[in-house]
């Protein structure tokens, strides 16, 4: 593909972007970290492997998807790893409880995404810088997870719960990877093609312009993080299904990891521009890395290294790409 | 920790066919207790002639899915055997149990696993262990007394069961009351800022307990640095840092495991398990309880400096 | 007169834009070179060059007959060439002082590197009263209006006491009184040697200060003349490719229409006091003051963007409440904000999103967007305003002034509104593009809206109002009907 | 003090800020918080328990000190934890080979300023996002820190080196309480009097504006990294001494904090404004709200709720008091 057709739009280009050109900077990439791999480990490059790196990036892939809306209207969300803790522990008790799995999937998700409107009302009615906010949000979270549990494992659960978060379609496909490909084409689909994505966009490219223009701030705001707080509760109840046991301590620290995805696959920190096609790039950047660097059994420590140099690294090659 | 890269790179290909490769999984490589695991596992694999490579999560000790990423990672490049400390008793049931059923024995050590299909289980008694710890306060403290406990982090097996050992001991003295636990996420500086605040709280304290290395040296610095040795604290696990302290007084005895014992062992066992011999299933470590006073003993010196003192 | 600038051959080009073709320039000392040309046909990008804010993909500057290169700002400060530029380029959280001198502060002479804040501010002190500018040196920028912004930006260049300036548009943000400042300053300027370079829309500055003219035209450079007000109309001519044969259309003005908005009263305490204002449906209210006169406040509480105390208003004779912009929005009144950076546009979105942001919900069905009715109202509205913009998914950051201007006017015709608010409409945009803005108004009064139109050119007020409302201190101090009114009426009114 | 004075401007009070009133409102806050715990513990309100929540929280404010330098940019730095590891384990790897306290602690600090150079010149020459440029020296530093000492602690310090992390003067006044508040004083100093300072703020407030203005982008802003990468090393080697053996595992997560306690105390998230006397009683009240839950001897779990609310609190008192 040469550099003239930059101009050239790709029409439809399926749900995720008008212009898929765009990512062809991470997405190659991604693809000359995943060569590399093949060819140093032998087995890097086998389906196997490649369905495991896609069943572990998956979780990740869904906080980040839940990172690009709320970035994209310049904001942070450092409440995803509690609240998926949150929502985790809630699924366990409610199944303990003998709820039922949809049931308890359902209402744990739902008080994922009532954590991220609370942050939503706090950024938007108070007035609260989002940083602020979710840090808040955080650490409430993590303690609710705590007492909800008195911090141990809550285990016992049905075997059948196991399938959401571990099972397999076709006897091959992780039923997670699924999932994360249903909701990241949702999203994208929201994102691009309805009104309260244009006005996610709008909110951080200009909010005063937006407020002018008749958007509703609060609510957009609410319902960016309300998302992100039911992606989140989505994420929990999947890792939790994965251990058939939830943990107050699930999700710890993936905050850095879904927000540094979304930015590596080129949603602008300042707010108003990216795409879900770019930060599922940029998830599965970081997964593969991880994943190649242990195949390859570097040293725990040589990995910290590795893979600080490798984001800087390729974020810079987008970016020389982009000019 | 740079030796076993090297190891495994350039003899990979020669001969990956004939060589045993065996993955070792621990919770955190940062740790000294399991680079004393590793320490013990290098002689092993001399011994022996196996090869292994040693990891763990970069994101610590309670990133359990992480841990579950390494076990499948293992799968999926055919090693030999497994040799896991699991981060959650549970949580790493579905994944070994798979690794099992694709003819890779697991060995676990230092952290139990809730499944009756592994090669062999070698851990320090932690319960026990803890329990020795608080029995050997009880009577310091002549029991009565007002007492302390700092852990490391909030969930982790390990913590829960050290505390719960402490505390069993601690219930048989009806005189001395124990105060809500607090963590330390297992930063040494937070459980020096801990033990401040809590002897402020509490002048008339009368002992700590702190759960592991980060704590126990944490505790010890910050009654060293108020000169208190008043307090007493009893510690788990042991490092340079820790010994001084013994030395001077300010830690009155500490537990201390046998995480090279584990090493050694597990590569063992795996080997024996690979070569078809018989294995014993469970198999405890041991622990020695280091005080001031004993500390000189050869018993404890061997606890001490388990590579040898430098 | 010596010359100080020439430029020669110069080329740039944008990703699918060619902003500059062969253009050759020069400036003289002790001149005013004005330069004329359509929106987008390369003024602002010809001065980024000579300023070192972009570098020319081919040609040569001379500065003083030597050939130098210019690569950024800070050559062309050292070799005394300094700009204001069209965009505003302050520092909203630093102070007036701050932002006049930042990066030549008096420091210590000792300590080089320490800030003498007693000289800084009385020297802000010295050079403010030089352009009669009354404001604290500790004010912070972003609480003050667009117009002392745009006197501040003027003190900064003015201190440079550099032999080349531009100015870029400096008087589209400035009100009468500001102007005839500014044009006193650049006579000065002028006497003592200096070259100055100025861009503007508003045609009748000139005449008051203009030595020679430069006609750009789509990245061309189309001709030089000395300046003469015979020649306007034909370099009107030049500039836009057409004559035009009047300034301000005339419309038909529908005497005795309904009463389509009714302010019975509006207060904000210390800010506005409004007691009786209408509008008819097909007319055109004109709103005139001094800067600080309260006409954007006026505005903006009407439209729910700001709060006010007291809110007593009829939308076509029925009571409605407004408490945000959606409210108005809801009521039919759209608001032209006047500084379209800072709150009219969404710089980073595309031409397509700003144009359809304010009427989103009529393109979607069940809240998704319908991609060929949202394309084909765009389409639509870039064709009549004549907007120049390569194509829909272009930036609007990448536009030239004029052009982001029509963006916004297209968001709102687009809506539909039943009262409109233009405040400062044609501020930045061209002779031709006026026009096609006051032939819009006509249209849309035509059709029954009521127009709000807020400006600081009086010319603009007479020629396009059916009735002018003149402000001073957030009240209503003189109305005028269209025959009567003068000049004179106006800022005697605006003053009094 | 009434409302009415808001305008007033206090001329020059101090060395902090021009407006001391703007930072009253943060400073009610800590009272309040300070109050509350007077009345509620028999301890908080003594010399001694003051003592140590300053010396508790005077590392906190010096890499507080280093974050307001960045965010005034509107940049963000997660790396000081990493750092102040690093340059604590260069410091005492030092100490061992015998180069002296005095030689090993220079030392150590500007390795600790290199990091942060290379943060700097990532984000101004390659253009790489703060978040990510600083995200990436975060793992590396880790990695450098652990690879060095083979993530075992360095111990067998001499023991004069606790003098500058826990030593007192006059028998009292903990030392790095003296160092922050020099520190203090000397960099705000440099943010409001200095040229550097105004750059800074020019830089955060409009970016385009201040290369127009010919403001040297690059190197402020390589500037403002090595600050911080300067203060994180002082730290660094102020907690080794504290402890006399230097971890790899030092300051792991006290970015948060660090950033925190910046917003808390007033610093915009977009950049542009702060002072370094807000932000020192943000750390405070973060500090100061640790210590008292301590002394409550509140349950580990309710802690982390409580410090989640409080924040959030804070923050929305002095909000609705600034407008
Ligand atoms: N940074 C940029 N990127 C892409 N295109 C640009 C950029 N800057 C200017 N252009 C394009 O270059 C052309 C010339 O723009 P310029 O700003 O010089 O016009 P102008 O004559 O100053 O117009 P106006 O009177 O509206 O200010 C326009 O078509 C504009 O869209
Ligand atoms: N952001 C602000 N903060 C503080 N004062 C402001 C602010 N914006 C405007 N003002 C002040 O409010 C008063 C009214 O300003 P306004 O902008 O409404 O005047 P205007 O008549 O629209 O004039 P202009 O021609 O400048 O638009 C002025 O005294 C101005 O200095
Ligand atoms: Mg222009
Ligand atoms: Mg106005």
């Amino acid at each position: 593909m040469s550099v003239e057709t930059s101009k050239v739009s790709f029409g439809k280009a399926g749900l995720f972007n008008k212009k898929i050109y765009n990512e062809l900077g991470s997405f190659t990439g991604l693809l000359i970290i995943g060569f590399v791999f093949s060819i140093t480990t032998d087995n890097f490059f086998t389906v196997n492997n490649l369905l495991t790196v896609a069943l572990q990036t998956a979780y990740i892939c869904l906080l980040a998807i839940a990172e690009t809306y709320v970035i994209i209207t310049s904001g942070i969300d450092l409440s995803v790893g509690s609240i998926l803790a949150v929502s985790g522990v809630v699924c366990g008790k409610l199944l303990l409880a003998g709820f039922g799995i949809p049931l308890s999937m359902l209402a744990a998700i739902l008080v994922g995404g009532l954590c991220g409107a609370i942050n939503g009302l706090a950024i938007s009615r108070m007035g609260i810088a989002p940083f602020i906010a979710t840090l808040g949000m955080m650490s409430i979270g993590r303690g609710v997870a705590n007492v909800i549990t008195d911090s141990l494992p809550v285990s016992g659960l049905p075997e059948d719960f196991f399938f959401i978060g571990g099972g397999t379609v076709l006897g091959i496909i992780p039923v997670p990877v699924i999932i994360m490909l249903l909701v990241a084409m949702l999203f994208a689909f929201i994102l691009n093609r309805t009104a309260f994505g244009k006005y996610v966009f709008a909110l951080g490219s200009n909010e005063d312009a937006a407020r002018l223009s008749g958007v509703n701030i609060g609510m957009t705001t609410i319902g960016v993080y309300a998302v992100s707080g039911l992606l989140s509760g989505l994420v929990g109840v999947m890792l939790a299904a994965r251990l058939v046991s939830a943990q107050a301590q699930a999700g710890l620290g993936y905050e850095l990891d879904a927000i540094a995805a979304s930015i590596i696959g080129g949603v602008s920190p300042m707010g108003g521009s990216g795409t879900i096609l770019g930060t599922i790039i940029g998830a599965f950047i970081m997964g593969v890395l991880r994943n190649g660097l242990n195949l390859l059994n570097v040293n725990a420590f040589w990995q910290q290294i590795a893979i600080g140099v490798v984001i800087i690294v390729a974020v810079y090659i987008d970016k020389l790409r982009r000019k | 920790g740079k030796s076993d890269t090297a190891k495994t790179a350039d003899s990979k290909n020669a001969d990956a066919g004939t060589k045993k490769r065996i993955a070792i999984i621990v919770k955190g490589t940062e740790n000294v207790f399991y680079q004393s695991v590793k320490a013990g596992a290098d002689v092993a694999a001399k011994e022996t002639g196996v090869e292994y490579y040693f990891t763990g999560s970069s994101a610590g000790e309670t990133d359990i899915n992480g841990q579950v990423s390494l076990v499948e990672n293992a799968i999926s490049q055919k090693v030999s055997g497994i040799i896991i400390a699991a981060s959650d008793a549970k949580a790493l049931v579905p994944i070994t149990e798979k690794a099992i059923a694709a003819g890779i024995p697991v060995v676990v050590i230092d952290s139990g696993l809730q499944t009756d299909k592994y090669t062999s289980f070698l851990t320090t008694d932690n319960v026990a262990a803890a329990s020795a710890a608080g029995e050997s306060l009880a009577k310091m403290l002549n029991g009565k007394g007002k007492v302390a406990i700092v852990n490391f982090v909030a969930g982790a097996q390990g913590a829960i069961e050290r505390e719960k050992g402490f505390k069993d001991a601690m219930a048989k003295y009806p005189d001395i009351q124990v105060l809500q636990t607090q963590y330390y996420n297992n930063d040494k500086q937070k459980a020096l800022s801990l033990t401040q605040d809590i002897l402020t709280a509490n002048p008339d304290l009368d002992a700590i307990f702190a759960c592991n290395e980060p704590g126990t040296v944490g505790v010890g610095r910050a009654l060293k640095e108020k000169n208190n040795k008043k307090v007493i604290e009893i510690g788990f696990d042991s490092s340079d840092d820790i010994i001084p302290l013994i030395k001077e007084g300010y830690l009155k005895g500490t537990i201390v495991q046998m995480p090279y014992n584990m090493g050694y062992l597990g590569v063992k066992a795996m080997v024996d398990k690979l070569n078809g011999k018989e294995v014993v299933k469970n198999q405890d470590t041991g622990f020695t309880l280091v005080t001031t006073e004993n500390m000189e003993s050869p018993e404890s010196q061997k606890a001490l400096y388990p590579l040898g003192k430098k | 007169m010596t010359e100080l600038v020439k430029m020669e051959g110069i080329y740039k080009t944008f990703p699918g834009v060619k902003a500059l073709t062969n253009v050759s320039f020069d400036i003289r000392s002790g001149e005013v070179h004005a330069m004329l040309g359509e929106n987008g046909a390369g003024k602002s990008t010809l001065m980024k060059v000579l300023t070192g804010v972009y570098s020319c993909d081919s040609g040569k500057i001379h500065f003083k007959g030597q050939e130098v290169s210019i690569h950024q700002p800070k050559d062309a400060q050292k070799l005394g060439i300094s700009i204001i530029h069209q965009e505003f380029s302050l520092f909203p959280h630093l102070s007036v002082a701050e932002n006049i001198f930042i990066g030549r502060e008096p420091r210590n002479k000792i300590l080089n590197f320490v800030i003498m804040e007693k000289d800084l501010k009385k020297k802000t002190k010295e050079l403010l009263a030089t352009i009669h500018l009354d404001i604290d040196p500790d004010t912070l920028v972003k609480d003050l209006s667009v117009a002392q912004q745009q006197m501040v930006e003027i003190a900064r260049v003015l201190s440079m006491n550099s032999e080349v300036i531009v100015m870029d548009e400096p008087t589209a943000a400035l009100t009468e009184r500001e102007v005839k400042e500014l044009f006193r300053v650049i006579k000065q300027l002028k006497e003592s040697g200096v070259g100055i370079v100025y861009i503007s829309h508003r045609l009748e500055e000139l005449k008051h200060i203009a030595d020679r003219v430069t006609v750009m035209r789509d990245g061309h450079y189309i001709k030089t003349v000395d300046y003469d007000e015979s020649c306007l109309g034909n370099l009107i001519a030049t500039m836009v490719g057409r004559s035009l044969d009047e300034k301000f259309p005339m419309h038909h003005n529908l005497t005795e229409g309904k009463v389509i908005l009714e302010v019975n009263r509006l207060v904000s305490t210390g800010v506005l006091n409004i007691q009786k204002f209408k509008l008819y449906e097909g007319e055109i209210v004109g709103i005139y003051g001094l800067v600080g006169a309260g006409r954007t406040e006026f505005a903006r509480a009407l439209f729910g963007a700001d709060k006010s105390e007291i809110m007593e208003i009829k939308i076509q004779g029925k009571k409605v409440v407004i408490k945000n912009p959606r409210d108005a929005i809801r009521h039919g009144i759209g608001y032209l904000t006047e500084d379209r950076k800072k709150d009219g546009l969404a710089l980073g979105l595309s031409v397509e999103d700003n144009i359809i942001l304010a009427n989103l919900l009529n393109v979607c069905k069940f809240g998704i967007i319908d991609r060929n009715k949202s394309k084909k109202l765009s389409n639509q509205y870039i064709a009549d305003l004549n907007i120049k913009t390569p194509n829909l998914e272009q930036k609007a950051k990448f536009l030239s002034g004029g052009n982001q201007q029509k963006i916004i006017i297209a968001k709102w015709l687009c809506r539909q509104a039943k009262v409109l608010i233009f405040d400062e409409p044609t501020r930045g945009i061209d002779i031709g593009a006026k026009i096609e803005v006051y032939e819009l108004m006509n249209k849309l009064v035509v059709a029954g809206v009521g127009v709000i139109m807020i400006s600081s050119e009086l010319p603009e007020i007479l020629g396009m109002s059916d009735r002018i409302l003149v402000m001073r201190d957030g009240r209503f101090t003189g109305e005028v009907n269209r025959k009567d009114a003068t000049q004179e009426k106006l800022l005697y009114h605006a003053v009094q």
